[in-house]
């Protein structure tokens, strides 16, 4: 982004203008009255959002939010709301006043603070002076990946990772107790929920065949890119899920689920948060602490590998298996879960359409 | 002198890892019982993650006793840049609580699970609360602000789904898994906005190295403002008066497993992270964290101890009438944490854990005598069909009516004590009046439970399975042993205290 | 362990094996009772060698446990306690006997729970009787209140579990919201709660506050039924005839006046007491008490419920004693607590005895049961002689003290109201006497057959009667004895 | 820096007002799905307070360059010597890379609790027929009211 603007103070108006818009659509959303159109005006703030990330040179997050944000909220959200279409009625104003008044009264209190927060694009805030000053610093030294984000999220703060991870399996959990009752087996799988008017269309089914695997392909590119520029396990995952779920769309959930079960996927959830642990059980059996990519290999072993190319240093190869091995978790957790919240949300749906048609 | 002083219960290579394995071993046990084909394997896993985190928790209480505190560089990073996990007297003291808390719920869970809900979820329900359980851990574990609000999420979002598990007993636990589904992420992204504040005036995430560098900082209208939102957030988390809406419903229509887990330990918990960050964190700010502790806190926990025990007195389900009773000792701690002396946080501290206790038991014993949302004339006459369940229930309702020879009775008496000493005696009225009103509740439970006889048709009672049993009268007994000789609890809370209040103990 | 841990410890032990073992053998009726029985009179033996090792001038101490550091569960006799346990213990096995008869021969419900919790609060009026601090006998006089609920709420009707909610609201609420906070204040302010001779607060505490605490004290420990907090005890006659005969006549209530003398001897001493108003304003409540209550008691017809109005008044004249600042008016206290108790019980049982013949609980109905049942209407008579205060039984000396006392402090409203409670009392005992001996045969007293009371049931009323008469001749051993307490007493 | 200056409490503040925005449709709105939205959008509006806080002037995406690549000439071209020098890390100035770490996580943090939520809303609308709060509340007292009257 700071390459297409000659002044760095034009770069900062240019934000701060698509700041407007994403806040602009907060207020349509303030004003909506359709559930439909709540969720694509939810849609249209993380598509939105992820351009001003990019804009504030987050390419990772900008990824993440419009991958997460804007495809896969979007969709679970529809999967869950095709069948009500009603109008919102509006809240008794008796009911409104008083959060409204609470809303604005801490509008204007963080407002008061602003004095005190750090100056927009300030190079020398707290906030970019120390720490995060420090990872940009250290990076070439302790992890030798270029991408300091994925250093900083794949190993300085690595355990942090490790939660989020176990967050999504967590929610992967929660869905599948709360919904997973009757999606156990293919058979006992609703009939299907593909596009109805196109099931069956050749085109689309070749389309389909090809673009899978692609899909897989370049899921597994933003992978093991993730060191070098934006991307890693989670928006991987992300892809992966989408591949699963394009399959479904286009032959049926059923198919999808003779393909790769329910018991399967949820396996694939647990193996993932596992398999991210074991690297830390591991790294504590080689004598280091818990989740030091450091001490995955022996000093022996990696004195054979050809040393890293950014920085020479001879110890970055544990750091690199280390994040690889971890994201490699991270996506397997992260596409699993998804295409569990998907078997779940739209095997219910139509189970409960069925109910009501019969 | 703490209890533990002295004691060794692993080889130095395990004590060197233990804050890891302490989160590790559950979430790993927590995978372990997602993949496991058959009910009793997941409670296998869960009952041997809960275990493990035992072991290290006693083993970091030795080691902390030892060395004053732990700390663990997760990834080999030193802090402020990589997570430290940062161990002292008083997240040991959190530590000790939520793992015998889960060892105790675990050892009851299989056959409360067998109870309320069809065998194929019994797998995922151990998975999901063995995340909680990992969730809270950690937090009472980590020294990271940031990391908190993970493992925040980690402990809430599995959770939100297991009290809407309730509902093939009753459905209501949906609306209120929902109601406590946006409360609990409201009160959580508060949190993170605070962090975020504090981040901006300190640029580092570190707890120790944010106290530090609050201390040296000039201008604080921003991190005062942070620690509010931090308060506000975790007010919620721990349902503290006013925003306590969310957890009567949640308690009362939940699955016992998990109701009962979460009254012993997670609202605690959020105590901890208040008392962590007013009085430690900001402890650099004297005026911010005091401030609030004095201002704001101090005079809902009175309220809430008067208001909430009033509305349990009018509460007809035994469960909401627990629930408030909960928010009403929730009172009473922040009493005791707002107090501002190393007494006052000593006892509320002990009450906290005490009231840990009881709570358990009380929801353990209902759970299990198959009980759950419904009214409390449904109990009448209990004592004859569960005698041993009963009884423990009755020792618990005892404890929490604070009648002498419980360890409820001893937490009341130092909260009281330390309370009259630093000359707040509005909170010692706020208290007396409160306890009598508890009076009143908990002699209705109990002149049900054992003195009355004719009951609605329909309601079978039968006493509770043997492991059940054994977690159940393990606490109880526990409970009335620290009501006579409470020499180790209140030790290690006195340190505890002691550490954060920076005074020697 | 010396001799006196040992004793303190059986002392506690006795009652808590009998409660126990009445839980184990609930089904075995005679095994269950004989048990009672053998603790009761182990416990009575026990309390002697205590009386007696007391009175050698060696008090036994023992520190069970400290469960807040610097607050230990701790015991030390003294006369008075020593005599209040002796006394308890011996009643409690008497009325242990009277028990068996009437439970037996009613053929209640619940046996083993009742003894259970007898023991059980029979362990607790030891703990109390022997407390060395005031946190100890906070401990065990809470005890007590739980302890005896179940027995308030025995019946398990509506109306006995109205009365057991007021009991322990009134009795568990006091204790939590006014003694407490006492207690809790007394250890922030001096750092003990020890009792000792002279006053622990003597001389390290101003009048005012300690006249606060005093008030605290005084109120929050509602088992001596001081007004406005005597409601309890005439609801608690809801409870079968034994219960009220010891505990609601002499286990439950003097522990109350106990620990308020307890406190006024070891706590607040006579000086703070002397110079403080509030002291003085609880005088005129307590001698509003005893006019009250005995007036109330003429115009009750329920004979428990009269003897239950006049306990109330009778306490009062106790409370005055501790409150007086004169070492007579403790040590007349403390006697009175010991003729009182063997009046009340004597009567309570008669009126249980005269119940199980005959069935009549009304003053209105006795008219001309003597004749029928004369040995429990002499034995009745006794009682309400000697707590009326007339020679020659026991509560003639503590009454004579009491007044004497309050004339020597300078309390003649006091005084006299002593004086015209016990007239008010003859009016109210005596008539149902006259009527029993005298009175023309009513429909109750020709109706039922020749039952006959079971003789468990009549001897121990006949033995406390007795007991009555002997109190008239050793009152003065016992005043001497007591003397030491009120060391130091201006 | 002039400019900053004016725009700082501009984006703050939209900042903020997204914040309450979101807030207020989390607790008001009668349609659970509005209300999950909501909730979606006061997180996200954490975030945004955090990525405005890693905004560095002239800065660049975390992604480590080498001084002598063209992409990093191109950068220090608009920027004074002093100011890299100052503010630069090996002659390029990155934005802060700490706070997009967190929101990172933050954001599939909010994905989960969509998920949770809308798996609660989805047995919600079979179990009552409905999402809407407040008829969701009628019948709840109904059912209580019910429950009364079959005592009575």
């Amino acid at each position: 982004m700071s390459l297409l603007l000659a002044s760095p103070e034009l770069e900062l108006v240019f934000s701060a203008l698509l700041l407007t818009l994403v806040a602009g659509l907060v207020v349509a959303l303030l004003a909506a009255r359709s559930v439909l159109t709540c969720i694509l005006l939810m849609s249209a703030f993380s598509l939105t959002m992820a351009l001003w990330l990019m804009t504030m040179d987050a390419p990772d997050v900008a990824f993440t939010e419009a991958s997460v944000g804007a495809g896969v909220s979007t969709m679970i959200l529809l999967g869950a709301a095709l069948s009500s279409t009603d109008v919102i009625p509006s809240l008794r104003p008796g009911r409104l006043w008083f959060p409204a008044v609470a809303c604005l009264a801490a509008f204007i209190g963080m407002a008061l603070i602003v004095p005190d927060l750090p100056v927009f694009g300030d190079p020398g805030s707290p906030p970019s002076a120390y720490v995060g000053r420090l990872y940009l610093e250290q990076t070439p030294h302790d992890i030798g990946a270029p991408n300091v984000v994925t250093a900083v999220l794949a190993s300085y703060r690595g355990f942090d990772t490790l939660g989020e991870t176990t967050v999504i399996f967590a929610a992967g959990v929660g869905v599948l107790l709360l919904l997973g009752g009757q999606v156990r087996s293919p058979d006992a799988a609703p009939e299907d929920v593909s596009l109805r008017a196109s099931a069956g269309s050749p085109v689309l089914s070749v389309a389909a065949r090809l673009l899978i695997p692609i899909i897989c392909l370049y899921a597994f590119y933003v992978l093991a890119h993730g060191e070098f520029g934006a991307g890693g396990g989670f928006q991987a995952g992300v892809i992966l899920a989408a591949a699963l779920i394009l399959h479904a769309l286009v032959f049926g959930v059923r198919e999808t689920m003779k393909a790769l079960p329910v018991g399967v996927v949820r396996a694939c959830a647990a193996l993932g948060v596992l398999g991210y642990a074991a690297v830390g059980f591991l790294a504590i059996l080689n004598g280091g602490r818990f989740l030091d990519y450091d001490a995955l290999l022996s000093p022996v072993f990696e004195a054979g590998l050809p040393s890293s190319h950014l920085a020479g240093g001879h110890h970055h190869w544990g750091q690199r298996i280390g994040i690889l091995a971890i994201e490699t978790g991270v996506m397997l957790a992260v596409a699993s879960t998804m295409t569990a919240i998907f078997y779940a949300f739209t095997g219910r749906v139509s189970r409960s359409d069925a109910a009501g048609a019969s | 002198m703490s209890p533990f002083a002295g004691a060794q219960f692993a080889s130095p290579e395990v004590i060197q890892h233990a804050p890891a394995l302490l989160i590790a071993a559950p979430l790993t046990a927590a995978c372990v019982a997602a993949l496991s084909p058959s009910a009793r394997w997941a409670w296998f896993a869960s009952l041997g993650g809960a275990l493990v985190s035992l072991w290290m928790a006693l083993c970091l209480a030795a080691e902390v006793a030892r060395s004053g505190a732990v700390s663990y560089a997760v990834g080999g990073f030193a802090p402020p840049l990589g997570i430290e996990l940062r161990l002292d007297d008083l997240s040991v003291f959190f530590c000790l609580l939520v793992s015998v808390m889960g060892v105790a719920t675990s050892i009851a869970s299989a056959s409360l699970l067998r109870l309320e809900l069809p065998e194929r979820d019994h797998s995922l329900m151990q998975a999901g609360f063995m995340l909680a359980f990992t969730g809270l851990l950690g937090l009472t574990a980590t020294g990271d602000a940031f990391n908190a609000f993970v493992f925040l999420e980690v402990s809430s979002i599995g959770t939100y789904a297991l009290v809407a598990m309730g509902a093939s007993q009753d459905r209501r636990a949906l609306t209120a898994a929902f109601q406590y589904l946006v409360m609990g992420t409201i009160g959580a992204t508060l949190f993170v906005i605070g962090v975020g504040l504090l981040y901006a005036v300190t640029g580092t995430l570190n707890m120790a190295d944010m106290a530090e560098r609050l201390a040296a900082s000039s201008s604080d209208t921003a991190a005062i403002a942070g620690l509010a939102l931090i308060t506000v957030g975790l007010a919620l988390k721990a349902a503290m008066f006013p925003l306590h809406a969310w957890l009567p419903g949640a308690y009362s229509a939940g699955p016992t497993m998990v109701v009962a887990f979460l009254a012993g330990t997670a609202t605690k918990v959020s105590v901890y992270l208040l008392i962590r960050f007013l009085m430690d964190v900001a402890g650099g700010l004297e005026s911010a964290g005091e401030g609030l502790l004095t201002w704001l806190i101090a005079p809902m926990a009175g309220i809430a101890a008067i208001v909430a025990s009033v509305q349990a007195v009018f509460q007809t389900e035994t469960r909401r009438i627990l629930a408030y009773s909960s928010i009403a000792q929730i009172g009473y701690v922040l009493l005791g944490v707002t107090s501002g002396s190393v007494a006052g946080l000593t006892a509320a501290l002990f009450l906290l854990f005490t009231h840990a206790m009881i709570k358990t038991v009380i929801f353990l014993s209902l759970g299990a005598i198959d009980h759950r949302g419904s009214r409390l004339e449904t109990l009448a006459g209990a004592g004859r069909e569960a005698p041993w369940t009963i009884a423990a229930l009755a020792l618990a309702i005892l404890g929490l009516a604070g009648a002498p020879f419980t360890a409820g009775f001893l937490a009341k008496w130092r909260l009281l004590g330390a309370l009259a000493d630093d000359g707040r005696i509005w909170a010692v009225v706020a208290i007396a009046a409160s306890s009598l009103t508890a009076l009143v509740y908990c002699g209705r439970i109990l002149e049900t439970v054992l003195f009355r006889t004719r009951r609605p048709a329909g309601a079978t009672i039968s006493e509770a399975s043997p492991a059940a049993l054994a977690a159940i009268w393990f606490l109880a007994a526990s409970s009335v042993w620290y009501g006579v000789d409470a020499s180790a609890l209140y030790d290690l809370a006195r340190q505890a205290a002691a550490s954060v209040m920076g005074a020697s103990p | 362990m010396t001799t006196g841990e040992v004793l303190i410890l059986a002392s506690l032990g006795a009652p808590l094996a009998a409660a126990g073992s009445a839980l184990i053998f609930a089904r075995m009726r005679d095994v269950r009772d004989t048990v009672t029985v053998v603790a009761a009179l182990a416990l009575t033996c026990i309390c002697a060698a205590l009386l007696v090792v007391t009175a050698l001038g060696r008090p036994p101490e023992m520190r069970l446990a400290e469960p807040i550091p610097g607050l230990a569960i701790f015991f030390r006799l003294e006369p008075l306690g020593a005599l209040f346990a002796a006394m308890a213990s011996a009643l409690y096995l008497l009325n242990s006997l009277y028990s068996i008869g009437y439970m037996r021969a009613r053929r209640e419900p619940r046996q083993g729970r009742f003894y259970a919790c007898f023991g059980l609060a029979m362990c607790a009026v030891s703990g109390v009787a022997m407390a060395g601090n005031l946190f100890t006998a906070f401990l065990f006089y809470e005890l007590l209140t739980f302890a005896t609920y179940p027995l308030v709420t025995h019946k398990g009707d509506e109306t006995s579990r109205r009365a057991g909610r007021l009991y322990v609201l009134l009795l568990g609420g006091s204790a939590a919201a006014l003694l407490l906070p006492a207690v809790a204040t007394i250890q922030a302010m001096v750092g003990s709660t020890e009792f000792v001779t002279g006053g622990l607060l003597a001389g390290r505490m101003d009048a005012l506050p300690a006249g606060v605490l005093l008030i605290m004290v005084v109120f929050g420990t509602a088992k001596a039924a001081l007004m406005p907090l005597h409601a309890w005890l005439p609801g608690a006659m809801a409870a079968p005839t034994p219960v009220s005969a010891f505990l609601h006549a002499v286990a439950v209530v003097k522990t109350g006046v106990f620990l308020i003398l307890k406190c006024a001897a070891g706590i607040f001493g006579p000086e703070i007491i002397a110079t403080s108003p509030a002291a003085q304003g609880l005088l005129w409540v307590a001698a509003a008490t005893i006019l009250v209550a005995s007036a109330t008691a003429l115009t009750r017809d329920d004979l428990k419920e009269r003897l239950a109005w006049s306990t109330v008044s009778q306490l009062s004249y106790i409370i005055s004693g501790a409150l007086i600042a004169v070492g007579a008016g403790v040590v007349g206290g403390g006697l009175h607590m010991l003729t009182h108790a063997f009046g009340k019980i004597t009567m309570f049982m008669c009126v249980g005895a005269i119940y199980l013949a005959t069935g009549v609980t009304r003053v209105s109905s006795v008219s001309g049961l003597a004749r029928r049942m004369p040995l429990v209407f002499a034995a009745f008579l006794v009682g309400s002689l000697s707590v009326i205060g007339l020679p020659p039984f026991g509560g003639m000396w503590s009454k004579f003290l009491l007044i004497t006392a309050a004339f020597g402090a300078e309390q003649p409203v006091t005084a006299a109201a002593m004086i015209l409670s016990s007239l008010l009392s003859a009016a109210c005992f005596l008539p149902i006497v006259i009527s029993g001996f005298l009175g023309e045969p009513g429909e109750a007293a020709l109706r039922s057959g020749p039952v006959r009371a079971p003789f468990l049931a009549v001897l121990p009323p006949v033995v406390t009667a007795a007991g009555c008469f002997g109190l008239f001749f050793i009152g003065d051993w016992v005043m001497t004895y007591l003397i030491p307490i009120a060391e130091r007493a201006p | 820096m002039t400019l900053a200056l004016v725009l700082t409490p501009y984006v703050y503040g939209l900042g903020f007002f997204m914040m309450a925005a979101g807030l207020l449709i989390a607790l008001t709105s009668r349609h659970l799905i509005k209300r999950l939205i909501g909730l979606g959008v006061f997180q996200t509006s954490a975030g945004v307070f955090y990525i405005l806080l890693s905004k560095v002037s002239g800065g660049t995406a975390a992604i480590r360059l080498e001084a002598d690549s063209p992409a990093a000439e191109a950068l220090a071209s608009r920027l004074d010597a002093a100011y890299i020098a100052a503010h630069g890390v090996d002659g390029v100035v990155y934005s802060n890379p700490l706070p997009h770490v967190l929101i990172l996580t933050a954001i599939v943090v909010g994905a989960a609790t969509l998920a949770v939520g809308l798996a609660i809303i989805v047995r919600i609308r079979e179990t009552y027929g409905t999402v809407d709060f407040e008829e969701i509340s009628a019948l709840e007292a109904r059912a209580l009211r019910d429950v009364r009257e079959d005592e009575a």
